[in-house]
């Protein structure tokens, strides 16, 4: 059992945004599959087809995409949710964006019916103009619509962070002086490949966001400088497939883990990441994941 | 994988709406019933069944369909696959039917042939909208018994691949194998159903594709949550109970969209 | 034949600061397998140890290092840089950092009797507190700096920025107002791992610089902003082992490629990379390496 | 890779001033004379030879040597590798030369033992300060003939190895190895250039490592260039002419230090 921000998850894998979670059957399916927690697509005031394919390609060491923040609006999505929080059997976190304040509060607002075990929100996307990232990398921006929606709701506010920053632990100050319960840190880095045999950006939109193994040591770091400074719950996402990505991670200071393009590996990756964390546990003489939280800053 | 840059050798017009599209890439390791995404550059890119090893076929329905039958001879695409799940090969001596709707022909001409030269017995029902439009019947009729039905009645009889299936007996069959329209799959499916022949019965879905490698979520099927582009494109009739099959999709945007 | 600020490189590929090149020899010596033109070490003020080891650690995607800037100082570092002036029969880049523009000048000053065909300002790396990135990530500094050595030298100044920053187009504009003559992009990213026996960060800095394959697609995209938002040529640097990653880096806007880890593969890495960039260029019927910079810009 | 978390499971005072550390992990497929990066969690990473293939023969000398020290049966280290370029084996019947000095001794004897059970014909000149200070003797023992040397006389005949190498007749061995001090490598070195034996005999560096995998450029020689931790440790004496060799190395900041 694992306690963020309130939320009771059964073990410390999260299911990211964006990944397997546009529809509410899906999400139920990953949390039967294992996942401690799941958190939905991010859902914005109206709907949005996203950008054109490709899409999101495969890397020999992680992942490119720039889907472009699709989605079915929270009006249309709202349905989904309910099903998920009905059927899904944990917590369920409601991804949103939005691109100023007014959107965040009204997508927030709409979307409380559908009861979301804790809200998180987007200010991270790297390729989507005027949503994320562009919000992201503005402290300002980033408190203002973080207390806009802390405002209208009344369950915990989680705010994810995009590495594509100078200082990341100024945009999560920004954040917790908004009110944030949690951070979650990282979205994807900007970044971009060509196709030489015609010189063609390989994506739709030209450039996106890595994820995957390329960027877990980014991530590490993120989580690792966030923990030394911050006083709310980091959990960390970025490059986890194994449990000793998770176990690395939780130990930079995370409280949870997210998983997102670790899915490719498959849907049993929620379950054996929370075993092998277990038992790496249970070997080394611990009872409970929050004792292995951050323990590299003790280290000398 | 980003996309094999692939060279189109040799392009087929098959039917007036259709053309197959041979590359000088093979994708040698693929199941029949797998996809690949074409990448058409600066426009889009879509997922196809491969028609064969080393080929598509195309039917012109949008940009990007529009776009690539721009492309001449000696052009290029760049292809990502093959992705997904494909068909059960079927025993020796084993009897199947395949039933194929207009361009869902693409992937079961492969299918018969494979089976064919393992000796399976094949029987095929061919439907399309006129006798032109008829993909493949050459490829067909090399491998079984092939019954044709066209929407004008312009070849053979006219009406509905559900026309000659409700007139067989299903139970000779030990697969069937179904790709093509949504709503004729979902017809295909309901006398399956009656017959209880849906375990014995695949089809070969569509849904709309954004990743095509099982991350986005972009494909999944209500209620199962299970994805097209990963867990499909093709399903067990069994696991199509109860779904979002037949009565709806999603657009790009995750929004349903009604079959009529 | 490339033309980089008048520099005459042989081939566009070029040996990244802080590789083989803390001797004379050694510059030689990777001159002597292929380079087109190769940069020191960065050279300061004062002589520097560095920091402990583990200094530099391989991943499966990348590698990971915090040398900390060790140098001999420039006083130190003049013979070399003459010896390979003398011998390498190559442009020879001098790579210098400083705390401020004061030690920049000095350093230029102190190794400008060694005639350097350019200098490369450091400003950059992401692990040497005072030194590097903390001044990097400041426009007002790396126009400060920048100029400082632009107005005592008379070579040509070439500025190398880090990618970890929110805008490194801003970043790039700075140095190109304080005079610089081309960009190097991009220094290592900032990351971290932590060994999961022990809970100690695995390198001796705890924190330190991601460069080799995982970075590839993050160098591709600054380079290609910096390229649609510059007038300076850019040079491209991150991940690149094969003609394959610098003829995509080139396409992204890059006038020649510096390899840093790709050394690992072994030193005939620059002959084998030039040899298919001239491959290439030949089987598609371009004449030189200028005809397709930057040609992703016009794929639409 | 990032360091193999290594069990210490046995550890061997070897003389007064060395200690054998076995790990629980062994590099199976390592070359004698290879060396791995020994990372001593809060202190340092060091460079050390393999002096088995799951162990290392450490000389307490400084901050990180003295840590190890300090660290018991059970306790852990990091290693990385097996890097670097190891010694040529020599051939069955062939007649090799050992020359060890010190420490110098650690990647030797594995050489030596692996030598005899070649059927080379093995001799050894073991070098040290004293008696005491023998380094794996009795593995040399087992191999071959041993010439043994100490600086104050305290076994055997006092006085250095080139003492008796100057005695010998170095035309009679096919391949010479040395390990040890660097001026006494020098030593060596000038003996056999005068014999013009230097194409026959590999000698294995010392210099400051720092990634130890052939990046960083901390560990070059003049005016060669070659990195020690990757075109080496072992080098041909025929690489070594005109080179730093014996006259100076370099700190960690690569400022020069000259030998005296
Ligand atoms: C697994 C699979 C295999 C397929 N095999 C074939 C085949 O062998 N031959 C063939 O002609 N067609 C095949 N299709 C359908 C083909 O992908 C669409 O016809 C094509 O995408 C149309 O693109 P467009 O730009 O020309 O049309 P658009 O103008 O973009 O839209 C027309 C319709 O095409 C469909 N479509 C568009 N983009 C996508 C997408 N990214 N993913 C899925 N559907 C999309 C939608 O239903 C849309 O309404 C297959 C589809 C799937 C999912
Ligand atoms: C290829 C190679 C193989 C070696 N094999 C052995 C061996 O089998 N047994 C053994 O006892 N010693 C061996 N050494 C020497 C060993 O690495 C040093 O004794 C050790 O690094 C000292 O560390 P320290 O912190 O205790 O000493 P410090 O207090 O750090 O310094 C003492 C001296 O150790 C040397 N040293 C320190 N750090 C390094 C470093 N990173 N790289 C190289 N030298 C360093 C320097 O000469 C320094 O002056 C080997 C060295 C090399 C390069
Ligand atoms: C296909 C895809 C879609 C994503 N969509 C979203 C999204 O809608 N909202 C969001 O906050 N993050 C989104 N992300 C970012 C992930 O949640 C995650 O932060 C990032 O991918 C790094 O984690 P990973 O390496 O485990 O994939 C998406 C990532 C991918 C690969
Ligand atoms: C071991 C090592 C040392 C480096 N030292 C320097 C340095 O002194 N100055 C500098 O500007 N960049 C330094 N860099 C950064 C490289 O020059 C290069 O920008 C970076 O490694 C990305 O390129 P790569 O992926 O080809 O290695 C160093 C990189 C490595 C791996
Ligand atoms: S298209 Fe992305 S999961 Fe199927
Ligand atoms: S120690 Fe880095 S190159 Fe040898």
């Amino acid at each position: 059992m694992v306690n963020v921000t309130g939320l009771r998850l059964k073990n410390p894998t999260i299911l990211a945004a964006g990944i397997m979670g546009t529809t509410g059957a899906s999400l139920i399916r990953v949390a039967q599959q294992g996942a401690g927690a799941v958190v939905t697509k991010s859902i914005g005031p109206e709907p949005k087809d996203g950008h054109n394919n490709p899409s999101m390609v495969k890397l020999d060491f992680g992942y490119l995409n720039a889907m472009g923040l699709p989605n079915p609006s929270y009006e249309d999505f709202l349905p989904e949710l309910k099903k998920a929080k009905q059927k899904s059997g944990v917590p369920v976190i409601a991804s949103i964006f939005g691109s100023n304040e007014d959107e965040f509060r009204k997508v927030a607002q709409g979307l409380m019916s559908g009861k979301p075990d804790a809200f998180e929100l987007n200010v991270s996307c790297p390729h989507a103009m005027g949503y994320g990232t562009s919000l992201g990398t503005d402290s300002k921006m980033v408190k203002a619509v973080t207390s806009a929606v802390c405002e209208v709701v009344n369950v915990p506010v989680w705010v994810k962070l995009t590495p594509n920053v100078t200082d990341i632990v100024a945009i999560g100050k920004a954040a917790e002086a908004g009110g944030a319960d949690a951070l979650v840190a990282i979205n994807t880095v900007r970044g971009m490949a060509i196709d030489i045999h015609s010189g063609y950006p390989v994506l739709g939109n030209r450039f996106g966001g890595l994820s995957g193994d390329a960027i877990r040591p980014i991530a590490i770091k993120c989580v690792y400088d966030l923990y030394a400074n911050m006083d709310i719950p980091i959990i960390g996402v970025g490059g986890i497939s194994t449990w000793q990505h998770a176990v690395e991670m939780i130990m930079a200071g995370a409280s949870a883990v997210q998983i997102g393009s670790g899915v490719y590996e498959g849907l049993n990756v929620f379950f054996n990441v929370s075993e092998g964390i277990n038992n790496f546990l249970k070997e080394h003489g611990y009872k409970k994941t929050e004792e292995i939280t951050g323990i590299a800053h003790e280290r000398f | 994988m980003i996309p094999i840059n692939s060279k189109i050798t040799k392009i087929v017009a098959e039917t007036p709406s259709t053309r197959t599209f041979f590359f000088d890439y093979s994708f040698e390791y693929a199941g029949i019933g797998q996809f690949v995404m074409v990448w058409i550059r600066g426009v889009d890119e879509i997922p196809m069944a491969l028609s064969y090893k080393n080929a598509i076929t195309v039917q012109k329905v949008g940009d990007a369909t529009s776009r690539l039958f721009e492309i001449e001879e000696g052009g290029f695409v760049g292809l990502r696959g093959p992705f997904g799940k494909g068909f059960t090969i079927p025993k020796k001596r084993e009897n199947i039917l395949l039933i194929a709707g207009g361009v869902g022909a693409a992937p079961l001409a492969s299918l018969a042939e494979k089976a064919f030269s393992e000796y399976s017995y094949v029987t095929i029902i061919l439907g399309a909208r006129n006798v032109d439009e008829l993909l493949f019947m050459n490829r067909f009729l090399q491998c079984g018994h092939v019954y044709i039905t066209t929407d004008d009645g312009s070849a053979h009889r006219c009406g509905f691949v559900t026309d000659v299936l409700e007139e067989l007996d299903v139970s000779v069959y030990d697969r069937i194998y179904i790709c093509g329209p949504e709503m004729m799959m979902k017809k295909v499916f309901d006398i399956l159903e009656k017959e209880q022949a849906l375990d014995r019965a695949e089809f070969s879905l569509h849904r709309y594709f954004k990743c095509g490698i099982g991350i986005c979520g972009a494909c999944c099927m209500d209620e199962t949550g299970l994805r097209v582009c990963k867990d499909g494109p093709v399903f067990n009739g069994k696991d199509l109970m109860d779904t979002e099959f037949g009565k709806y999709a999603r657009d790009a945007s995750g929004r349903k969209k009604w079959f009529l």
